[in-house]
């Protein structure tokens, strides 16, 4: 159990290095990005210098680059994100309303992708060679190669436009119509939620669809790498039950990756997630960072980034930790 | 002779080796699939002009893609409706910059308001479709009798709008859901009423404030809000929903029109915003009133509110009602003689219509008269026209409007002369009295405007009529010029629409609308699209064509440069270990876990669309997989007795890499060079859809991109599709192939 | 009393290449509280003949003729599919798995499941097929390890947490963990070293001693069948080339290739002698050799042995061969 | 007495287990090899045996340099090869090969055999034209037992079998007239009836050549048939070492003696007489102080097997034996202890 104690506190030094390596790239990543604020500033013709000096000031951007440097780093790392540009929010404040709503989105789609993805593999991998095991794979490696926003656009076409079974747009909307009521601005709770689950179903099944064939594929191979383990035989040549010997032995073992990899796409999903929130309008915050980066909004480009990556880091950690308490094996490595 | 049978020799046992594996990949039929896929794309991005009918820039001509476009809706309880409708804008100043008309708002005075969404989605730049079914219903304040948007401000698609609107003693400010969240009640009955708010985008100087005074007797009130769109950093803000003040002005005499609000926000001292004016007509004496606005710059920039002290209006000048002939007058009506170029040293003029026919300017800084001419006298047909009014245009031109009889003139007056151009093509007569104010049509540089008669008109800006329309039913309320759907990529437009007698909302496009993208088939220029077009008509099938080509560099290119350097350093790393090992593992291991696509987008925009760029983005993103494995791999291959063989042969480090080690990763390398192509075609289009394309590379995603931009999604399957498709099957075909040598070289080992 | 009787079985892998005719015709005999030591090489087939009793064949594999009695039950006729294809989860098979044949595998080759402790799997087999509890059967392991000679605070350790002896005495536990009338050994020793090897084969003579248990033991190594078994069958290339009583078969070998195996073993007793090799490697199953399956190896190959298979006969009471000139070459002892 | 070709002398190899960043206690130490002595004459084959893990194998790769000692010295032709750096030890290189378990793992499986026998002679400059090296390699080949050898030049691996691909790894091994072979398990991963050709191949080689081989093993048989002197390897130390039938008839070290008891014998008839041992093979990582073989020797003495480490002393000619206590153990005045209940820890 120390080795366990003792990989858990080397992953989480090594996870608390990469996020700090990773702020500060993305300072210098910014600071490449031009204009920066303050020739905007500069070329606004409204202010005089007096005003340009004294918005400098408050904003920081006559200190010297390293000081700025330290100044930026130490704010991020103790996620005082400053204030949007564009937003004039506090910029804190815009994350605690958009990342729940993303991770609710890429949660809710990454979970039923690999529900599905576990069934599903398990059982093409049982039965390989089949009708079943062919066409899935097909299926799934089409999805898989398939642009998200593409199948995004037509699903919005399909079944947005065309239908009318899921809203075109948002994340809420207190216009739209539930049960026979207007939503309205001050909805009761059931009723609001209807409305999220409603707003948030079509993008949910574009990203299941388009990540569950990754999870198939993925389970499929773990599986057919596990059954070719000589404690499938055992477990059969033991006179298990065949869901036994598929549920209890094979796929609880082929899981490992499944696992490592669930935790690790969730992250990942939500970094691309710039990619689905912009086509469903989804407020996220993918979509956030995007228009952030359309409108030079820069703490906020940087609070979403760093938000991101924090999200990646954590869940790669959650991960690794996951990986090594089910398999017993990684403990003493 | 030696060198050439060693030669042949190792030719053969290549050749040899490639058969082989070629027999194994044979049997894989995925494999095949892919391989014949991917040769597919080659001979098309290869042979590219002799498939295709034009070149990629190649655009369709007009004839084949302008129409007029007319929305004809019917409208619920028809006879309700009594105002003309409101547009609903959205002005984005950032970069991509648009105005567009995002709804159509109808309103009366028992309190229901309809508002239409037009086009399907806020990214569209032109109005697709008015949105029928269910219309929002919204309620207002009953006895509203006038309802006016005044400026909006659009955060992430959503609305912002703030919404003015007064009976005949109260007066609201509605928020973007229409509800009254400010009531104003006025101690009298609305006489007369001016209002000021500012079009950011037109005006970006002024586009700070909302003014909005009432008369009534001797007293008038102005309300003045902070309504500030832009911020320092020409980033849009919302608008303060507190006025700032409400300034009473109590005139000796009777007003008996309605007051001309100046507001200069250019002309600021000390944290002042100065010269700013309210006009007020009395019977007796036309009076200005000054007032100033103390400013916290630093408070504004972060956008909370601003504690501005606006001072107790002071009386700036008064003039009374003689020109320089003597002859007293009444004001029919005023306006700004001012234009763009409007500024603290530039003395606009303070522009009046009086009953006896005349025009009549004064300085706006001191009242003093600058001239004076009649209307009539200057061009002797028009003397029997009676002046009714004097309308603000650009340029610092004034747009004139008498009456004879069920006739209307219009005319274009100089500010500096007050006379009709005396060309005599600067003004002409309408059928009926004009009913509503001229509208300037930046997109067509034509004035809108109607009469009673139930016309519209288009004017070209010397007043020649360019078009009448007889708007079907007849119209119920005067047209309204909607607005803008302006951007920088798509061509411009600008709606008007009005309330027919029949209660359908009318809505037209001035210049006729671009129906492009065109659907398949054969059209007036003889050209056949074989795919169609997209909205600026170029072909389709050429781009889907041309477009192989640029995601067959930027895969292969990608792919070919990460899986290079991830296959250096896994190299360097497996086989050198030791610090060199620890450090490349390191920097993998944040490349592993940087959030790639964000990353690249950061990094995209910083480099510049380019596609140079954008391989250089994929492939410094994507080596840190490969790496990883080839690390393993060499790791694994160290430990293999035949590395050991070598040494004791005596191989040098050097050799043991590139000799026996290197060959043995390469089949690897190449498996995932494969993925790596896959994964960057369809890295390329996301960032080309996300708007860090190369503007000037045809790519399957910058079709995307423009599809999603120009707002087609919903009503263009031709050009939707096709990019989508050849996308997923370029990036299967690699995909395929690579799981197919994958079996080639990792064959999985069969039970027993 | 015969409790296992195999008869002509024959077997075939479908493979992309053809059919790899593993087993061909073979025929075995065991009583209870028999030992049969199954010697091949590899590829000789005599895995896929012990895997076709506890019916564990891989999906390629195909019955092609023949027949097992199992305690005067014909497994075939139960599980046997149309196709030629065992039903591996058939519930009478299942059941008569591990409870009356279990199989002891070479446990350094995973035959454990490494994510569940060595204690639990055990359980489970007792689980399968006994209706007890938990905690009864855990009981029945602490005896079991006691037997074995296991400490019992290791049942609840995991797989890899055990020496490779160890694991190999658990396994032997498993085996034996529902007094199973026969047990398969496959390859029991081969990953060990020699001291533990000893012991471990002494203990499942001792076991077998104590439980009566009879067993087939499948190895490549003809000196520990000399040391545990009774009875002897040679395979190569998929057929039995000779077998009967352990003593017979080693002092009177009456097949050349046993001759040759046994020429070619390096031993510590007696004189240091040249040891002999059969020249040429073993054929490749899918198109094996005409007649005589041995005779592109054979030093005494004749024109027959090109065309004939040899039929098995009885050299001896109870030793049985196939080779033509059995007669000639090895009668004469 | 023949020359001696190869003098290694008090030979360590240690490794250290890493502990990961946050240990802060001295690191594990493996001793794989701790203090082994040997000669090798010309013409002789040593068989060097043991179980798993008791450092036989790192013995041979420090002999043939593929690793470095920790300390001792292997001497070759008077110089120190584990100090040989540069010229000296490409001309090292040249003098001395392997031959591997596994010919599948020892074979780059993307060379031709052509190109796998060619290798030693690119990198030590031997053979001036391509036809040269051809016919060399040929020869090898054949000489290897692989007639004729113009067939198996062409061939990949993989398209060979097992004992071909041994023979290759032999033909490899001899193309370039070693001094020396260091033969590390050359038979265990092939089928019992391809195993005797290899080994009387090298037999065969050995005599024609005089060549000296180190052969490595952990079947006594092979090391019997193969060798004139065995060395027996217990957790990194020799404990006993002379002539093999001296060894297989007389062994004189309890773990020997255990060792050779236990070995099986294809002879049904055979009474087996066990000389019993206590226990597993304990860890390697961090041994008591005292005799290797202590925790497990049935005659084991409190006081001095687990205080002094035994040093190899000479029995009898030739014949040397670590152990305290070897004479009155034969002499029968040490007693074995009765095997207690089998404890095992690992």
């Amino acid at each position: 159990m120390a080795g366990l104690a003792r990989y858990y506190i080397i992953r989480t030094l090594e996870s608390l290095v990469t996020y700090v390596i990773i702020v500060a790239v993305v300072f210098w990543l910014l600071y490449l990005y031009q204009p920066n604020p303050l020739i905007l500033l500069n070329l606004n013709p409204q202010l005089t210098p007096s005003q340009k000096e004294y918005l400098a000031n408050l904003f920081g951007f006559n200190k010297p680059l390293w000081e700025r440097f330290f100044i930026y780093m130490w704010d991020m790392l103790t996620f005082n994100f400053g204030i949007s540009y564009y937003y004039v929010q506090p910029v804190r404040d815009l994350l605690i309303q958009r990342v729940p709503r993303t991770l609710l989105l890429f949660g809710g789609a990454t979970i039923i992708a690999y529900l599905i993805g576990y069934f599903v593999g398990t059982v093409i991998a049982w039965k390989r060679g089949g009708v079943l095991d062919g066409s899935n794979v097909v299926i799934g490696l089409v999805f898989y190669n398939m642009p998200v926003y593409w199948l995004g656009m037509i699903f919005i076409f399909l079944f947005a436009f065309q239908l009318h079974l899921f809203p075109l747009a948002n994340f809420y909307d207190p216009t739209d119509k539930i049960l026979g009521t207007v939503v309205g601005n001050n909805p009761p709770l059931g009723i609001y939620l209807l409305d999220v689950l409603w707003h948030t179903a079509l993008p949910m099944i574009v990203l299941t669809l388009i990540s569950f064939a990754g999870t198939v594929l993925l389970m499929r191979t773990s599986m057919l790498d596990v059954l070719g383990e000589n404690y499938i035989d055992t477990a059969i040549a033991k006179g298990l039950k065949e869901k036994d010997v598929v549920f209890k032995h094979a796929a609880r073992n082929a899981l490992l990756p499944l696992v490592t990899s669930f935790v690790i796409s969730m992250a990942f999903a939500i970094g691309g997630g710039v990619l689905t929130e912009t086509v469903f309008s989804y407020q996220g915050v993918g979509l956030l960072f995007i228009q952030a980066l359309g409108l030079l909004d820069y703490p906020v480009v940087e609070a979403t980034t760093i938000i991101i990556a924090l999200l990646v880091i954590i869940f790669n950690w959650i991960a690794d930790l996951i990986y090594a308490y089910l398999d017993p094996r990684v403990r003493v490595a | 002779m030696a060198q050439s049978k060693k030669w042949k020799e190792s030719r053969r046992a290549f050749r040899r080796s490639l058969k082989n594996g070629w027999q194994t990949y044979k049997r894989s039929k995925i494999g095949l699939v892919g391989l014949g896929i991917i040769i597919m794309f080659v001979v098309m991005a290869v042979f590219a002009p002799f498939i295709t009918p034009y070149t990629p820039y190649y655009t369709a001509p007009s004839v084949d893609i302008i129409r007029g476009d007319i929305y004809n809706i019917t409208l619920q309880n028809s006879a309700s409706w009594i105002y003309a409708p409101v547009g609903i804008m959205n002005y984005v100043t950032a970069p991509g910059a648009n105005i567009n008309l995002t709804s159509v708002l109808i309103y009366n005075d028992i309190g229901q308001v309809q508002i239409f969404p037009v086009g399907y989605n806020y990214t569209s730049q032109k109005i697709l479709k008015i949105y029928l079914k269910s219309p929002t219903n919204y309620s207002i304040p009953k006895g509203i009798t006038s309802l006016y948007e005044t400026g909006t401000y659009m955060a992430s698609f959503m609305n912002a709008n703030t919404f003015i609107a007064n009976s005949s003693r109260n007066f609201y400010i509605l928020d973007s859901n229409l509800k009254v969240y400010r009531n104003f009640s006025l101690p009298f009955t609305i006489q007369e009423k001016s209002i000021f708010y500012n079009n950011p985008f037109i005006m970006p100087s002024v586009g700070q404030y909302s003014l909005i005074s009432f008369s009534h007797g001797n007293e008038t009130i102005l309300y003045i809000f902070y309504n500030r769109q832009l911020n320092y950093f020409g980033m849009p803000q919302p608008i303060h929903k507190i006025p700032l003040a409400k300034l009473y002005i109590n005139t000796s005499e009777r007003v008996i029109n309605s007051p001309l609000i100046y507001l200069n926000p250019n002309d600021v001292s000390n944290g002042y915003l100065n010269t700013s004016q309210i006009i007020i007509p009395t019977n007796n004496s036309l009076v200005s009133y000054g007032f100033n606005i103390k400013m916290d710059p630093g408070y504004e920039a972060l956008g909370f509110n601003v504690p501005q002290v606006v001072s107790e209006p002071y009386v700036k000048w008064i003039v009374n009602y003689t020109d320089d002939h003597g002859q007293s007058y009444l004001p029919l009506s005023i306006t700004y003689g001012y234009d763009w170029g409007d500024s603290p040293g530039i003395q606009s003029t303070v522009v009046v219509g009086t009953n006896t026919n005349e025009i009549i300017g004064y300085s706006r800084a001191d009242g003093k008269m600058v001239y004076d001419k009649y209307f009539v006298v200057s061009n002797p047909s028009l003397k029997d026209y009676k002046l009714q009014a004097l309308y603000p245009t650009n340029g610092g031109i004034i747009f004139a409007y008498a009456t004879l009889g069920d006739r209307s003139l219009v005319a274009l007056i100089n500010p500096s002369k007050g006379t009709v151009q005396s060309n005599g093509t600067f003004y002409n007569v309408l059928e009926g009295a004009l009913n509503s104010i001229p509208t300037y049509d930046v997109g067509s540089s034509r004035y809108i405007t109607s009469t009673t008669a139930g016309d519209v008109y288009l004017l070209q800006p010397n007043m020649v009529i360019n078009q009448t329309f007889s708007i079907i039913g007849g119209m119920k309320t005067p047209i309204n010029g909607l607005g803008n759907i302006l951007s920088y990529t798509a061509q411009m437009g600008y709606y008007y629409g009005t309330i027919t007698n029949s209660g359908q909302l009318y809505m037209q496009e001035t210049i006729g609308t671009n129906i492009a993208p065109l659907p398949p088939g054969k059209y007036p220029s003889e050209n056949t699209y074989i795919l169609g077009t997209d909205a600026y008509g170029r072909d389709i099938w050429t781009w889907l064509v041309y477009g192989s080509r640029a995601e067959l560099v930027v895969g292969i290119v990608a792919a070919l440069s990460s899986v290079l350097l991830g296959t250096f350093l896994g190299l360097i790393s497996g086989f050198y270990g030791g610090w060199v090992d620890s450090l490349i593992m390191r920097i993998t291991d944040i490349f592993l876990s940087l959030p790639g696509l964000v990353i690249m987008l950061i990094l995209a925009a910083s480099l510049g669309p380019n596609i140079w760029n954008i391989i250089f983005v994929i492939a410094i993103l994507s080596w840190s997989g490969i790496t990883r494995i080839i690390r393993a791999q060499v790791l694994s291959l160290k430990t293999r007795a035949f590395i050991d063989a070598a040494r004791i042969s005596g191989a040098s480090k050097y050799r043991l890499m590139m000799v026996h080690i290197f060959p043995n990763v390469l089949p690897l390398t190449f498996l995932y060079m494969s993925f790596g192509v896959s994964g960057a075609i369809i890295t390329e289009a996301s960032l080309a859809f996300l708007g860090m394309g190369d503007p000037h590379a045809v790519t399957w995603g910058m079709m995307l991109q423009y599809l999603w931009t120009t707002g087609h999604v919903l009503d263009a399957p031709w050009w939707l599709l096709p990019p989508g498709i050849t996308i997923t099957l370029l990036s299967l075909a690699f995909y395929l192939v690579g799981r197919a040598f994958d079996e080639v070289i990792n064959p999985r080992l069969r039970r027993r | 009393m015969v409790l296992l009787s195999v008869q002509d079985l024959t077997i075939h892998y479908k493979v992309s290449s053809g059919w790899v005719k593993a087993v061909e015709n073979a025929s075995i005999d065991l009583d209870s509280g028999e030992t049969l030591g199954l010697v091949g090489e590899s590829g000789s087939g005599k895995t896929t003949l012990a895997y076709a009793i506890t019916q564990l064949l891989p999906k390629n594999a195909y019955v092609k003729g023949g027949r097992i009695f199992f305690q005067g039950k014909d497994l075939l006729k139960i599980s046997l599919k149309e196709d030629g294809t065992l039903d591996i989860f058939n519930e009478e098979i299942r059941k008569i798995r591990w409870k009356e044949i279990s199989m002891i595998f070479q446990a350094a080759l995973n035959a454990f499941n490494p994510v569940y402790t060595v204690g639990d799997q055990i359980v489970e087999a007792i689980m399968a097929h006994k209706d007890i509890e938990y905690e009864q059967a855990r009981k029945e392991v602490e005896k079991l390890y006691e037997f074995i000679g296991i400490p019992k605070d290791r049942i609840d350790n995991y797989p890899h947490e055990y020496s490779g002896g160890m694991k190999q005495r658990a396994m032997i536990a498993m085996a034996l963990a529902l007094r199973p009338k026969l047990v398969l050994a496959d390859e029991p020793t081969t990953a060990l070293d020699v001291i533990t090897q000893d012991r471990i084969l002494l203990e499942i003579q001792k076991l077998q001693k104590e439980t009566g248990i009879s067993m087939i033991l499948i190895t490549h190594d003809v000196s520990v069948v000399a040391e545990i078994s009774n009875k002897v069958a040679v395979m190569y290339a998929g057929k039995i080339v000779e077998k009967g009583g352990t003593v017979e078969v080693f002092k009177h070998y009456a097949h050349p290739y046993t001759e040759g195996l046994m020429a070619s073993f390096p031993t510590i007793v007696g004189e240091k002698r040249r040891l002999a090799s059969i020249p040429g490697s073993p054929p490749d199953l899918v198109n094996p050799p005409k007649g005589c399956r041995f005779h592109p190896r054979c030093p005494y190959a004749k024109d027959i042995c090109m065309e004939q298979e040899p039929p098995m006969i009885e050299i001896s009471p109870g030793h049985f061969t196939a080779c033509h000139f059995a007669k000639e070459l090895y009668g004469g002892k | 007495m023949a020359e001696v070709i190869l003098k290694v002398e008090n030979l360590k190899k240690y490794y250290e287990l890493s502990r990961g960043l946050l240990s802060f206690k001295k690191p594990d130490v493996v001793k794989a090899v701790d203090g082994v002595s040997f000669d090798l004459h010309e013409g002789e084959i040593i068989g060097l045996v043991g179980e798993t893990g008791c450092g036989k194998t790192t013995t041979g790769r420090v002999v043939v340099k593929l690793e470095n000692p920790t300390a001792g010295s292997v001497i070759f032709k008077g110089q120190d090869i584990t100090k040989l750096e540069g010229d000296a030890l490409r001309e090292f290189r040249r003098s001395v090969q392997m031959i591997f378990q596994d010919p599948f793992e020892s074979l780059n499986p993307r060379f031709t055999i052509f190109k796998t026998l060619i290798e030693p002679l690119i990198v030590n400059g031997i053979g001036e034209t391509y036809e040269e090296r051809v016919d060399l390699a040929v020869k090898a080949l054949e000489e290897a037992g692989l007639k004729p050898g113009e067939e198996y030049l062409d061939r990949y691996p993989h398209e060979i079998s097992g004992g071909q691909r041994q023979r290759v790894a032999i033909a490899r091994a001899l193309i370039i007239n070693p001094k020396f072979i260091v033969a590390d398990e050359p038979v265990s991963m092939l089928d019992v009836s391809i195993r005797a050709g290899v080994l009387n191949l090298m037999l065969d080689l050995k005599e024609k050549y005089n060549l000296p081989i180190i052969f490595i093993t952990h079947d006594i048989a092979v090391a019997r048939y193969m060798s004139d002197r065995i060395l027996v390897m217990y957790l990194g130390k020799v404990v006993e070492e002379g002539p093999t039938e001296s060894i297989i008839f007389d062994p004189l070290h309890p773990y020997t003696r255990a060792l050779l008891s236990a070995v099986p014998v294809p002879d049904p008839e055979r009474k087996h007489e066990r000389i019993p041992i206590k226990g597993d093979i304990p860890s390697p990582i961090n041994l008591p102080p005292g005799c290797r073989f202590a925790s497990r020797c049935v005659y084991f003495q409190k006081g001095v097997c687990d205080v002094k480490d035994p040093e190899l002393r000479e029995i009898k000619k030739g014949h040397f034996v670590a152990c305290h206590f070897v004479e009155k153990i034969l002499s029968g005045e040490i007693k074995a202890t009765r095997e207690e209940k089998t404890k095992h820890e690992s």
